[in-house]
């Protein structure tokens, strides 16, 4: 049959099906396709806290959305152009998402009587004119990869197990993929059993074939490359991301990186990205607790490693007392924490960003942290490397930010060459730095205000340090008053002047004459920007400024917020940004907050921006 | 990190605790006195603390090991100020914390000797996980726990090793506890080596620090420490000369375990219940006597032995429970990056980076 | 709190760990579905978690305790889930601190059955240490610890059970720390009653969960689960018909150790080392072996029978193997407040307040 | 030898030694006599980390204060009037402190050669002149008292230690003190040791009768008592305060009063002072660490007691995540943070107020829990009962803020009636809510939002609750986006909602016309207090108010601050209060921070604000 095709620009897919259907294995899939077939891309995948919730139901579906186009991708996509529900509770979960109008695939062997009282439909949604607004596309998905496999030397339930590359097989023919990868990455997943191999071969094929001779799908889509810098290009998720972004920073900076850490969804995969590495030195310590965890990259950091700890929310809260020791010993240490929603267990496989208040603020004591934020899951990469920069330069524990959705998220990530990264230069000391010939552990460079990393080791620099506030200089313990209020502003001022290391927040305002400025931090950025670009090609003026140090803020941030008569800040919590911004420039920045344990959409954004456009346009 | 010119396996020790820790030069020995920082002392007169301070300072410079390789990680209390008076490297850390920070120095630096000093409390109480778990793993650390069976720097609280019934200011009708014993805490988490000193004992303690600093992997060493403060004479039984001998036991292994006047009590065993009992050597003849055996891969023998401890302080058994090989968890994760490192090569992050599925954008 | 009407002790249970808590009338038994909550069941297909629930809820009705003097406190985990699903009063805590929130709960209400849920790495990695402390202390409380040797809800990273080289996500060559054995831990922390079950084996488990809840005191129960999606057959060797007679040794009380086919093999002492050790039954005859005896107050027995575990499953003894009487924490804090209270009279703010040194201004 | 006598309006003395030598107990005995003798009165011990550090160093010197007066006492006095030094260590660390002219009395005998050469002293003070501005008395404390003790059966060791009693002898007789008070609590305390009882008490005696016979002392001193309101009174110091509050709050609410708590530098004292009150009902549990601690304490909450925690600021890192628990399981809880310096372990023995962040903000995801800070060390009761009233009402966690000056500081008490106590009802949920006969754990009260506190024990209510996000109504465990957005903005609210039931903030301007407002909170209310004063019998104008509930804020508190010209704000830390007010109302409030471990002294406060207010009258 010859089918039409037809050009797109862009286009959102949403997979959903049960916990155990493989929608994340499939998406990636897909995703990968898209990548090498030179599409920009963003994903958002979505699944339960259950490690296998029961079948069919509402709580165990589990789901994969990209967005995939010919020009720049901001955002995973607001509203899918296309579901494919694998069973009743995908469809249900996930069909209010749907943009009006759009295609809707379902596996039909699944909505069956039971599974769809499971979910609580009364009747039948194909049948009873629910879907009246979409495309839908009804496919046996089931029964005809169980068909295709007939032969194979497999049980049915491996027969049906397949049905998620039959999808597959079907999508790939409809958007036009590339097959290749996909055939590769089954062929060494499946290396030792070949018969599972060739059930999904088959069934990947079978998916394609079906597409072609089918009657129900007339037409072909194309989505042309998206332009992009010359370079070589990955798809890559947050996590990995940051573990590589680690890394890369050890590697730059000449020392071994030491992990120490306590699994915790979704922070866990660093850790297990970066215990692949052996080979590159990294050592990983899977820790009894999160206290354990940090302790241990403490201790590696003194000892002249780069030490990092990984971990989400309640950990943080955990290592807070031994990130203080951190602090009032001036030694590099890197936390990342992977946010999620909370508070306490909260929504562990949700996204949020509701620890920046802690990370700032939750120690006793004066006791400043610098802190970054990733926007976007390339950008984990970065933030690692100006983490580690900041760490040893001025010999402070560094808080990185991310959070689920980057975490899990994934886009086109232009590999770098390594030579030309930031050099980060790390001496230890070597000599006395004393008028006498002795060593003073706290005598500070008088620029950054870091003092001397000396690791044991070193002859002649043998000293002692700890938790009890010591005399600048010689490190001795001192109650002196004076000497503590001193301390006390030095750490503080060491802390300050990193901002004299760091670039100016810039704006993004390509009209030149907005008056409403949005301010993001973290994995806002994607949808802010979205909003903005849609914006803009509405005619709304807005300008954009995205922060990646929140402590301390870039210098001319309060200058930048003082040009604009609306500031809004949209976050993942209840202002927390807001609260930071109004206490220290005084200026009545107007948060934006949802709190739902999902990124915002562009949409909504752009919908409450084009409100406060017209609100500051009419005052 | 730095050259190493000596190091103790060059100079015929073996793969000992000190294995990979470089020697101070021949001719160059060190003394007491190179182990004595600046400042001064601050424990309250008559201290336990004092004695073991000494012994560790005249005993390290034995090991020959150069100073700068040497690490005293503390946590809080009275005792964890221990590593300010010792001019070696030192970290005065977080109450319970110290064995997870000296984990990550012993993982990443094979070239030092790690040393733990901790409390009764600051490792039974808040650090008692951190603790187990080290001793399982086996990391090359030596830890020293000061047991004055008491809080001494929040001033006189109950500890975890106090005896049940103890009247403190926060257990003013007495303490309703039954007190951990450390040596069958340690060898119920796994420890290889195991042993018990007592402040006073300076040949006793330099004896046990001996060995422990020799185990490779995670040595636990119990010392027993006077608090005149706020726990006098918590060990007076073991220290008086009226009734020393009748109730401290030291262990030696290959011999007899035999105590009292003249070696007349002796450790027998049980022979229908199989429990170890204090027998009269007259009555029953060395021969019946159980032979210390402190590399017995069992740590049955080690706990049965530990259980001898008469609460609140009686008889009690001193010396070398337990020390047995068993790989240590730093040793073995240093070669699973060797191992890695000689069968992959070293890591190309370029290569890395690019993965599997990348594509060229020219 | 609430009104009681007949009490375990009045029903002439004596000093049990149910004691003070109220019973169900006379002819109002209830009945599993009793305790069986209306919340869908999450754990995957296949989860040993299942068998311990119906286990539970059919063992439940059997103490005849009122349901809502029931309360079960869980930490984080898939079997941390576990409260959910009883019609009790339950709640779900954070990770490794169930024990600290049990023994407020048990401490402030005699009248309240109080048990703990938890896993391998919720109990023994970050939670080691308030597990310890509550054994020791004997707090009247009773511990299931689901031991599937893996933390199931992080999606497999190895646990401080996992055999040592175990392959998972965080250690893909291996993992390198020596396991801890649920069993020895507890006895090296004081505990007064250690037991071990099996998830798929209803009747011995329930045997056990008896005993655990009749124990005043702390009581420890190992079982272990499978975790088919991360750890599957863990505990085979334990369960298939081929090897289990030869591989599970029954614990019971009086009787002496035997297992195998038709009871072959047994349990006896080595007489020179005192060492258990196992022996064929037809060459020794069946005195020569050992008589199970939990009540021993010795806890270097049940430490001896703890070790029998072979890693990473193999002979493996299940049952009871230690119970002993010592009075509870709890139970002896309230006897403190009646005491002051019988002795000085019930206190008077205002005169506390007042105190020696006050003064009237008219 | 008759004496002159002479009126003093206020005296501030200060008694210095070695760790041994028993100036707490001197001065707290001194303290005792004069709150009986009806003058109103503040103290202020200070004492080394170490528990007897190296006798006759430096760091082994403490001391204690007390300012007593014949009218109203807000501090313990800027600069002592005298000085009483034990030893050269006692003399050199207090001496700069000493009011010009003030009085100095020695113990001639402890300065030999080896005591001076050990702070440093390279000549005799007491001989070189140094002491030229100062009324000197030497006395040969030791040797006299030795004298004295001839005959008595005791060790030289021991007669020497009774030498703080012969010194408080000559001070009671100095200041015309009662000694009953003092002389029958040596029999209680010695009643054990008759020996050292009638050595003390002999040592006291010849102290006073020394005043009597030696010429150096011409004038006696009387300060006459300060009128009081009517009432019993007593001496209480804050921890003691803190403990007989909650016990208080207990008893109103009809609750069994239950603390799990672990020993810290400086709360310590308040878990040793529940202790002792078991035949109260009291239940303390001294658990293995700080996280324990609250853990037991909300179990206990959870079976219906009032739990309670109390540490220090390091231990509130530790019990951040369980304090997250609470938040979203929303049962009563009182966290009591005794502040000390920090960060990490900073200087355990001082004071500071730099916690207040972190008990704020220091928790993973939105966590909101309210905030109250004690003014002065009797305020630690009321404020025990106010916590206890919100942490019911409101079923939620509530933390109490004191710190190192004020746990051990001391003033007089005004003996409440029990009876006159706020009366706090409590009531348990007895009965089944939902419309089906269901019971619904998150059904909230409309007007408090707080949920049914339902206990354990009671039939129909059983239900599980946990950390996860629950639905609002059932607590089933929701990860549905909406609700999670509701429950953040729920829990948040009811915490907004205690404002509704606080009183409004009041404000201090006698004059009526200030421009400036020093607004405080916690322990600077001394000192404040007594700047403003002097200010106003200078002429100055200057408004003063005081925070007690730092969360929610009283509802007045935006416009109270938009009254004036300038706003200071002065804290023991670097403008965390600062913060919070900045970023909630806009005000450009100006910190006035000091991070000493040593509370305010009233001049200093007056300096800066005469300065401000002429620079507001200037502009
Ligand atoms: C997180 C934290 N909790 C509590 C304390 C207070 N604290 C300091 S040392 C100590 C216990 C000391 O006992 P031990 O470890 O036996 O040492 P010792 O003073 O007896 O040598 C405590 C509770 C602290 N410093 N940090
Ligand atoms: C403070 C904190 N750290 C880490 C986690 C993540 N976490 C949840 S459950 C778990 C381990 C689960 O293992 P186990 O206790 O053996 O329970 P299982 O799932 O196997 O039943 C971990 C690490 C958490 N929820 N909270
Ligand atoms: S309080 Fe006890 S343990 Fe601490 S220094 Fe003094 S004597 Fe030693
Ligand atoms: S992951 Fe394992 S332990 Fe968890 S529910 Fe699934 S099968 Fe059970
Ligand atoms: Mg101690
Ligand atoms: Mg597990």
């Amino acid at each position: 049959m010859l089918k039409q095709t037809q050009q797109l620009h862009r286009v959102v897919i949403r997979l959903a099906g049960d916990s155990g259907d493989g929608m994340q294995l499939t998406g990636d899939r897909f995703t990968a396709e898209s990548a090498v077939l030179g599409n920009d891309l963003s994903t958002l995948p979505n699944y339960p806290a259950e490690i296998r919730a029961p079948a069919g139901t509402l709580p165990g579906v589990s789901s994969f959305q990209v967005h995939f186009a010919d020009h720049d991708v901001l955002t995973p996509g607001d509203a899918p152009d296309v579901l494919v529900a694998m069973n009743p509770a995908g469809l249900k979960a996930n069909l209010r998402d749907l943009r009006h109008g759009g295609d809707v695939i379902v596996d039909t062997d699944e909505f069956t009587k039971r599974n769809l009282a499971r979910v609580g439909y009364e009747t039948n949604p194909l049948e009873d004119g629910s879907l009246d607004g979409y495309q839908v596309h009804k496919v046996a998905l089931t029964s005809l990869t169980v068909a295709a496999l007939e032969g194979h030397e497999i049980t049915k339930k491996e027969a049906e197990r397949a049905k998620n590359m039959f999808a597959l097989g079907l999508l790939s023919w409809l958007y036009s993929r590339p097959v290749e990868g996909t055939e590769a990455f089954l062929r060494a997943k499946f290396a030792a059993r070949p018969e599972i191999l060739d059930a999904n071969l088959t069934a990947f094929r079978a998916g394609w074939s079906y597409g072609e001779t089918t009657e129900d799908f007339a037409v072909i889509y194309q989505v042309q490359p998206a332009p992009m810098p010359p370079g070589t290009y990955r798809n890559i998720n947050g996590n990995t991301a940051l573990a590589y972004g680690l890394m890369a920073a050890a590697a730059r900076c000449g020392l071994p990186l030491f992990l120490g850490s306590y699994p915790i969804t979704p922070a866990s995969d660093v850790l297990h990205e970066l215990s692949k590495h052996k080979r590159f030195g990294v050592l990983t310590f899977q820790a009894e607790d999160e206290i354990a965890g940090v302790g241990a990259a403490l201790g590696a950091s003194y000892a002249g490693a780069l030490g990092v700890t990984t971990t989400s929310g309640p950990g943080v809260a955990l290592k807070t007392e031994t990130i203080g020791l951190a602090v009032t010993l001036e030694l590099p240490l890197i936390i990342c924490d992977v946010q999620r929603g909370g508070p306490s267990t909260g929504l562990p496989t949700k996204t949020e960003q509701a620890d920046l208040l802690q990370v700032m603020y939750g120690r006793n004591g004066e006791a400043p942290v610098p802190v970054l934020a990733a926007r976007s899951p390339a950008d984990c990469f970065d933030v690692a490397i100006e983490a580690a920069r900041i760490a040893t330069a001025y010999r402070t524990p560094v808080f990185v930010l991310t959070d689920g959705y980057l975490a899990n998220g994934s886009e086109p990530w232009r590999i770098p060459v390594i030579e030309e990264l930031p050099a980060l230069q790390v001496s230890f000391a070597t000599e006395p730095n004393g008028a006498n010939g002795e060593f003073l552990p706290y005598l500070r460079d008088p620029q950054t205000l870091a003092r001397p990393w000396a690791v044991p080791g070193t002859p002649g620099l043998e000293h002692r340090i700890g938790g009890i506030e010591k005399a600048d200089g010689s490190g001795n313990i001192s109650y002196d008053p004076a000497n503590h209020d001193h301390m006390v502003r030095v750490r503080a001022e060491k802390v300050e002047r990193i901002a004299e290391s760091i670039p100016p927040l810039e704006v993004a305002d390509p009209d030149g004459d907005a008056r409403v400025l949005v301010l993001g931090w973290g994995s806002t950025y994607g949808p802010i920007a979205a909003a903005c670009r849609n914006l803009r090609e509405e005619g709304v003026h807005v300008a954009q400024a995205h922060l990646r140090h929140l402590n301390p803020f870039p210098s001319n941030t309060g200058e930048v917020l003082s040009r604009y008569d609306r500031v809004v800040v949209p976050e993942m919590n209840l202002g927390q940004l807001s609260l930071m911004l109004r206490a220290r420039y005084l200026v009545d920045v107007a948060g934006f907050n949802r709190v739902r344990g999902l990124p915002f959409t562009s949409t909504e954004l752009a919908d409450h921006l084009r409100t406060v456009v017209k609100e500051v346009a009419g005052a | 990190m730095t050259g190493t010119t000596i190091s103790a396996v060059e100079a015929g020790l073996g793969p000992s605790g000190l294995y990979g820790v470089p020697l101070v030069g021949e001719g160059h020995p060190l003394g007491k006195k190179d182990f004595t920082s600046d400042q001064e002392v601050r424990w309250c007169p008559g201290c336990g603390d004092y004695a073991v301070l000494a012994a560790v300072q005249s005993f390290l410079p034995e090991l020959g090991l150069r100073r700068e390789n040497i690490v005293f990680v503390s946590g809080i209390g009275c005792s964890s100020r221990f590593p300010y008076y010792l001019d070696t490297y030192g970290m005065h850390s977080i109450h319970g914390r110290a064995p997870a920070i000296a984990s990550g120095i012993a993982v990443s630096r094979p070239d030092l000797s790690v040393w733990v000093v901790t409390g009764d409390g600051d490792a039974l109480s808040i650090g008692g996980n951190h603790i187990a778990h080290a001793l399982r793993r086996n990391i090359n650390i030596t830890i020293l726990l000061f047991n004055n069976r008491i809080y001494g720097l929040t001033k006189g609280q109950y500890s975890p090793t106090s005896e049940a019934g103890k009247i403190t200011k926060s257990t003013p009708m007495g303490s309703l506890d039954t007190p951990f014993n450390p040596v069958s805490f340690a060898i119920g988490s796994e420890a290889t080596f195991v042993a018990r000193a007592l402040d006073s004992d300076r040949k006793q303690l330099t004896a046990v620090l001996r060995a422990a600093a020799e185990h490779r992997g995670a040595s636990f060493v119990e010392i027993y420490q006077n608090c005149p403060i706020f726990n006098d004479g918590a060990f007076d039984p073991l220290k008086s000369p009226d009734t020393r001998d009748e109730q401290m036991i030291r262990l030696e292994h290959g011999q007899p375990i035999r105590w009292g006047e003249q070696g007349r009590h002796g450790l027998g065993r049980d022979p229908r219940s199989g429990q170890l009992v204090s027998v009269e050597v007259a009555d029953v003849g060395e021969e019946a006597l159980v032979v210390h055996d402190d590399h017995n891969e069992d740590p049955a023998y080690a706990f049965a032995l530990s259980r001898l401890s008469d609460p609140p302080i009686g008889r009690t058994p001193v010396g070398v429970f337990r020390s047995v090989r068993r790989p240590t968890y730093d040793d073995m994760a240093r070669e699973q990056v060797a191992h890695a490192q000689s069968t992959q090569g070293p890591g190309d992050l370029a290569q890395l980076f690019a993965g599997k599925d990348s594509w060229t954008v020219d």
